[in-house]
């Protein structure tokens, strides 16, 4: 198994998802988080006084999984996901020793 | 009529109404974020549903003819009669309906402040017949009690200016009565239930104590040195309450409170309100001062000690506060203050603390006795309580199918789907609505 | 004078004013979290802005000395003549400027009413010019109409007691053309645009029924029976439209929501708005129970089966509501009520419906008309709308350069530089800095 | 005795109490998330503690017999003397102690300014200490030179309708050196300190504002044409000193902001306040302008070339504005407003400008030199500043052991553990507990 | 070294702490997510318009334990975890390369 | 490649920031967790009840590196973000299988 790990725009959240569904997936796990790299921050202001702010909002989606699908969850992500426009984030992959439903105990692929 | 007066009347109005909304928020602040629409839905709801319930019959009950010391009888049904002149029984110099619409505010935030007991865990639709039947059977007996002409405790000589034993010690009481009837929350006692917004909390505080001017002077009726008066022992009262929570909690655990100044200054309101109109700025001194203390204890040690959940504290705060209030009118009113009123102990009238407790005993027994009736036959028809599922997602969800901050966690219109009806599917023009363009202005 | 009605009028222009900070707030908790300031800068900024254009020319186009039934001439430009003493054509006991600033803070509200149509879409120039011109454009005018002297709707004999046709009709069907003109918001229809905060906006529409009273009551000019009357009479509508939007949407779609209750309350403030100096408590009833169900009707059926997008309800709500209150004003306004008024068709007098119909369609036609000129005319200068990339990203940041919770997510200082411009950074000493000493006090 | 004026001084007092919880929110809204209730706590107990002393010995102090045009006897303690009849030599149409507690309302607001300047770095224990001191050291000999029968800036001729020295400048000085001895806050120039809820931030702007009409129209102390003027002028001053920093801001920044607006509106309700009761619409058109563009310079551009951590600006605001305010008063004054008043400069009377600048510069001496010294005093008895350690947890959790928002983060009930004392465990049946039933109606 | 990674109901984060303390097991750290997967969503109703809501909050937990205890974490996780309802959640495992305590600088299985 | 998982206090955001752009690096994901361990919790009081609450603020900084920098990062971050005392936190580091860049496509160390 293996854990695909998107970070990307918050305003495409509904697209990745909606992707994903077409191809069978539903389980995942979304965390709002903040991240910077080559995108420009912004400015505010503040009675007169300017900040940069670089860490912008981003969206983190985590799916596990089974090792074949990997590369098709890739790319309809990666698709999904993409403006074109610096920012639009990046995706990890990690492997995955086991998994474990809670409600049923199942593990591995069963449990996904 | 007076044009003074009534703009004090109708702006005092207008004060205590705001009161019940600052309730709500008082409230709001100090449940968990997934309940907090459910409490200010329930106040929010009783300030319509008694609106309503005063207009049609709630107001006769209370105000109109006497009958047999106990209630009013219906001839003011439907505010017939009550009109634009005024009914110098309850005010000469202004219009009988703007006595009406002041009382009707009184009438409002008391049934308000009991939802802080039922908070968290009661059904919506149980709320809803719990209330309209408890303003029913328990303010309006009591409020003509008290205030009404021909009212027993009235005629007894009971003082209660702007409703230590009406308001607080009724809502009070039926707060711990219902409490104890729904039973603690799920997790009381093993999980931390702590405030979600004290901010929001400080700010229904704050529009509770603004408010309460109007509700405590405004009691006077008319605006000259009663109300002045009434004004400046409800502001020093308050102050007081406040400070002397603060030092006790301080001392007791160790940190000066937000919350535990806020209450306070509530605890402070609450003592003085039925005394407003009868003492002097060292006896509200006083009143407030030991107001703060009690009220803590009952709700950092006693409530504790007895083990049951009040949410919110209302009996902590309004039971106690209310009872010790009543009381103290009895110590320290003076005719001084008020020539219309009487002397309490401490000015040579001892039989008026007497008199008082009468108030008080005969408000808590009355009190819990119907609450207890009302939820028992509110039990019949609807369940009380939500279930175990179900107060585990909160009850904005589950009661009224909201999320209180729908779009903070996710910081992003993300993470929902939007189910369209056919209806707006099939209106939509799907290019003008991805391209953002509207009509056209140049063609 | 009368320093009783000076107070009444005083009072009410301040809660009146403070009405357009509780549109704010109604609104800012229904949008989404990255467009919390854009909204209520809108508001806050009319306040300053009509204030403003007020006292230079807005007071005298609206209330000064008639020119051909259609608007004021510039007599009073710059408040010229506009003094302490009253002026009995408006109100005899109050001071002039007492009358000009209440009047003042209708002025503002209804422009602060269309902003919810423009919500989470217009650029922040293009909304200055537009409501600029709005104001004076189309607010003042349709005011002198139907309330200065002179104006044709008065002469006609047309009810309108606090602005059913003046406030609602206008504000909410020119809210309904420029959400037209300006296009559904991005996503409209396949995205969920969920309310942020609700207790923000219940918060909101608390402060609105609160300042109502003032609106309202008000309007009579001197505090007396009728304002008493239109007070009793703002409360129960309120009360019963948001019951009886509650339990139809709680029919429809089976749940009882906290949003549809605070809805329902100003669909009623909105209905009786132009009767409460006309009907008497029964009416309200009648008035606010129909508000709450045509208005939900609009809101929750009409919009999406026409698929326009407007964002918050402007026109479902004041648009409707005003329109039906303006006409059950024809329907149900008594005499015995206000001598000064006039009887409805219910009380024989089918006349004034037909009256108040003309009153309702002439504001129609000409909001709906001028809306569309100033509009087009501001779109000549400046893109009206934000592109599709700033609408993402949010208006706060775009219009505004703010985040509205800058600290809420990140929970910390953190995630952010500092850019120090050289200034600071040239007058700043390290060392002072980080260890956090000041200047010593001890030598 | 008069109903009218005795209702427009009580409402008043309500309106300014309400002042101090928006100037709490107002400022609340600007700090940290981890200091957000520490100050809105300080405004809160400013109330409690203020209300006290000044029914002890603060009024007495004020308004109390002069002494040597200095300070007032003692002959008032415990408002001994203050009752229900009027005092003719402050208001003969009002309850002397309606006159009282409206001046209370000013004595807390003003303390409760200074608290922005503490912002973020200030022990609880200390802060009580300095407030205490500074209310009756400060406060109340400075509201006795320019207000109290025999004051020497009274007798002067000093001009200062609601407070242009009394509150704002003294507050502003006071702040400006109590945040240099504080120090700056940790981080400061290197780290963002970005406000973590502009709503907030604004709600409490615009309670300030509407409050404000209590502060400058109730200052006439009757309800008349005086009142009138003031609250208009109050309400345009405020309307374009909001536009001018807006502007202001874009042209220097790029950009109109939410914090901008309102603080501009803040600026103009300052400067106008000493000239409310003297000045037409257009000087206080000119006024706002203005403040709004010089307390903007002395916020974006000289504190950060002077360095200094006046946290929320008190200094740059109220100090800058009601020094502009209390010299423009100088300028604009007219008797054609106010007979008993003086001209200005432009209405041909240049020695008013040199008392107002007497007045000025006094104040900002005073009160420079009492803050040092109470400072002084009282870091002698406990120290003034939290520890860095302290600073960087906040001073939610390290002087008041709670968090503003301790359920926003988790979302759920979640991520504490609840230590039961052993008197709780005692007292709970575990059984019931968890299945959540209650007392049972039905044996 | 391994994480375990596991996200379930909101309401279960105390129990799970508390068995996790009696096995003697103290550190981790909790975001709060969102996740969807078989469980329904709910139906929220905003002026008469039904939204689908089904990304629900949860808790994800992680815990950096030695190799050894995985197997008894994870079970002890997986039953306070439980209420045998669809929705409880996932146990994710992952390898861990290293890990260094901040404070001290020491890394390996003396770091967590 | 690797990814340096690293938690530490709040409050030292800004330095870690630092360190790491001095050092080249300006890719980071940055998310708000709370967490317990070794760190004693603190005490809260809501009307006269005392609540011990031990799970507190903490920052989760993701940084996914080339393997030859690892030790590098590693070592400034935990410069960076160290005080000293108890609850400084820990850096976990983990192996990742791939890494993809979403505007571009571009997979491998090229997308990080
Ligand atoms: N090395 C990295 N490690 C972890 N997250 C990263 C890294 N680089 C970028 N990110 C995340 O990806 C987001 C987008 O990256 P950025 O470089 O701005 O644009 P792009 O991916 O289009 O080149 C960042 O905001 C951050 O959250
Ligand atoms: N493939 C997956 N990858 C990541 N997270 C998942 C995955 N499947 C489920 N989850 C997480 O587990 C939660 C529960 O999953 P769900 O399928 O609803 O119930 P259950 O685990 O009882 O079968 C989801 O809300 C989501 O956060
Ligand atoms: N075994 C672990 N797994 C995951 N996170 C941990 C673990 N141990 C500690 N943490 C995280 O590190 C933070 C600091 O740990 P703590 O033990 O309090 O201090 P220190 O790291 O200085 O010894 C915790 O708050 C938690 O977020």
């Amino acid at each position: 198994m293996t854990k695909i790990e998107c970070i990307f725009r918050p305003g495409k959240l509904e697209d990745v998802k909606d992707a994903l569904g077409k191809f069978g997936i539903h389980g995942m796990t979304v965390t709002q988080v903040i991240g910077c790299g080559l995108q420009k921050g912004r400015t505010e202001v503040y009675r007169g006084a300017e900040y940069s702010i670089n860490l912008l909002p981003k969206i983190k989606l985590e799916i596990v999984v089974g090792d074949k699908d990997v590369d098709q969850v890739v790319n309809l992500i990666a698709q999904a996901a993409r403006t074109g426009e610096i920012g639009d984030g990046k995706i990890f992959i990690y492997p995955v020793a086991n998994a474990t439903r809670i409600r049923t105990g199942e593990t591995g692929e069963m449990a996904i | 009529m007076d044009t003074g007066d009534t703009t004090f009347i109708l702006i005092s109005a207008a004060l205590v109404m705001l009161m019940t909304p600052g309730v709500a928020l008082f409230y709001g602040g100090m449940v968990r974020k997934k309940n907090v629409l459910s409490i200010i839905m329930q106040c929010f709801i009783i300030i319509c549903l008694v609106s309503v319930q005063w207009v049609l019959f709630g107001y006769t009950l209370s105000f109109g003819p006497d009958q047999g010391h106990l209630i009013g009888d219906l001839s003011w049904i439907g505010l017939n009669g009550v009109g634009q002149q005024p009914n110098p029984n309850y005010a000469a110099t202004i219009p009988h309906q703007a006595f009406m619409v002041f009382q009707l505010m009184f009438a409002i935030i008391t049934a308000a402040l009991i939802t802080g007991s039922l908070a968290e865990r009661m059904r919506f639709p149980a709320f809803l017949g719990f209330i309209l039947l408890w303003s029913t059977f328990v303010y309006d007996p009591l409020a003509h009690w008290v205030w009404g002409v021909g009212g027993w405790l009235r005629e007894l000589g009971a003082l209660d200016f702007a409703g230590g034993t009406v308001v607080h010690i009724s809502s009070g009481i039926s707060g711990l009565v219902a409490a104890l009837v729904l039973g603690r929350r799920k997790g009381y006692g093993s999980e931390p239930f702590l405030p979600h917004h004290l901010p929001m909390t400080v700010l229904g505080a704050t529009l509770l104590w603004f408010g309460w001017f109007g509700f405590n002077a405004g009691s006077a009726l008319t605006a000259g040195g009663l109300a002045t008066s009434a004004f400046m022992v409800t502001n020093t009262a308050a102050a007081i309450g406040a400070l002397s929570w603060l030092f006790t909690e301080w001392m007791h655990r160790g940190k000066p409170t937000m919350l535990g100044a806020v209450s306070g200054g509530v605890a402070g309101l609450v003592a003085i309100t039925p005394a407003a109109g009868f003492v002097g700025p060292m006896a509200a001194l006083l009143i407030g001062l030991v107001a703060g203390v009690i009220c803590y204890l009952a709700v950092g040690i006693l409530k504790s000690r007895l083990g049951y959940d009040d949410s919110l504290d209302v009996f902590g705060i309004h039971g106690v506060g209310g009872t010790w209030g009543a009381l103290a009118t009895g110590l320290f009113a003076s005719t001084a203050v008020n020539s219309a009123g009487a002397n309490g102990l401490f000015f040579g009238n001892p039989g008026q603390l007497w008199i008082q407790l009468i108030g008080v005993i005969s408000t808590w027994i009355f009190a819990t006795a119907l609450t207890l009736v009302i939820l028992k036959a509110v039990s019949v028809v609807t369940a009380l309580r939500v279930s175990a599922e179900e107060e585990e997602q909160g009850l904005d969800i589950t009661q009224h199918g909201e999320d209180g901050y729908a779009d903070l966690v996710i910081g992003a219109p993300v993470g929902h789907d939007f189910l369209r009806g056919e209806i707006i599917a099939s209106s939509f023009k799907k290019p003008a609505e991805s391209s953002g363009k509207g009509v056209s202005l140049s063609d």
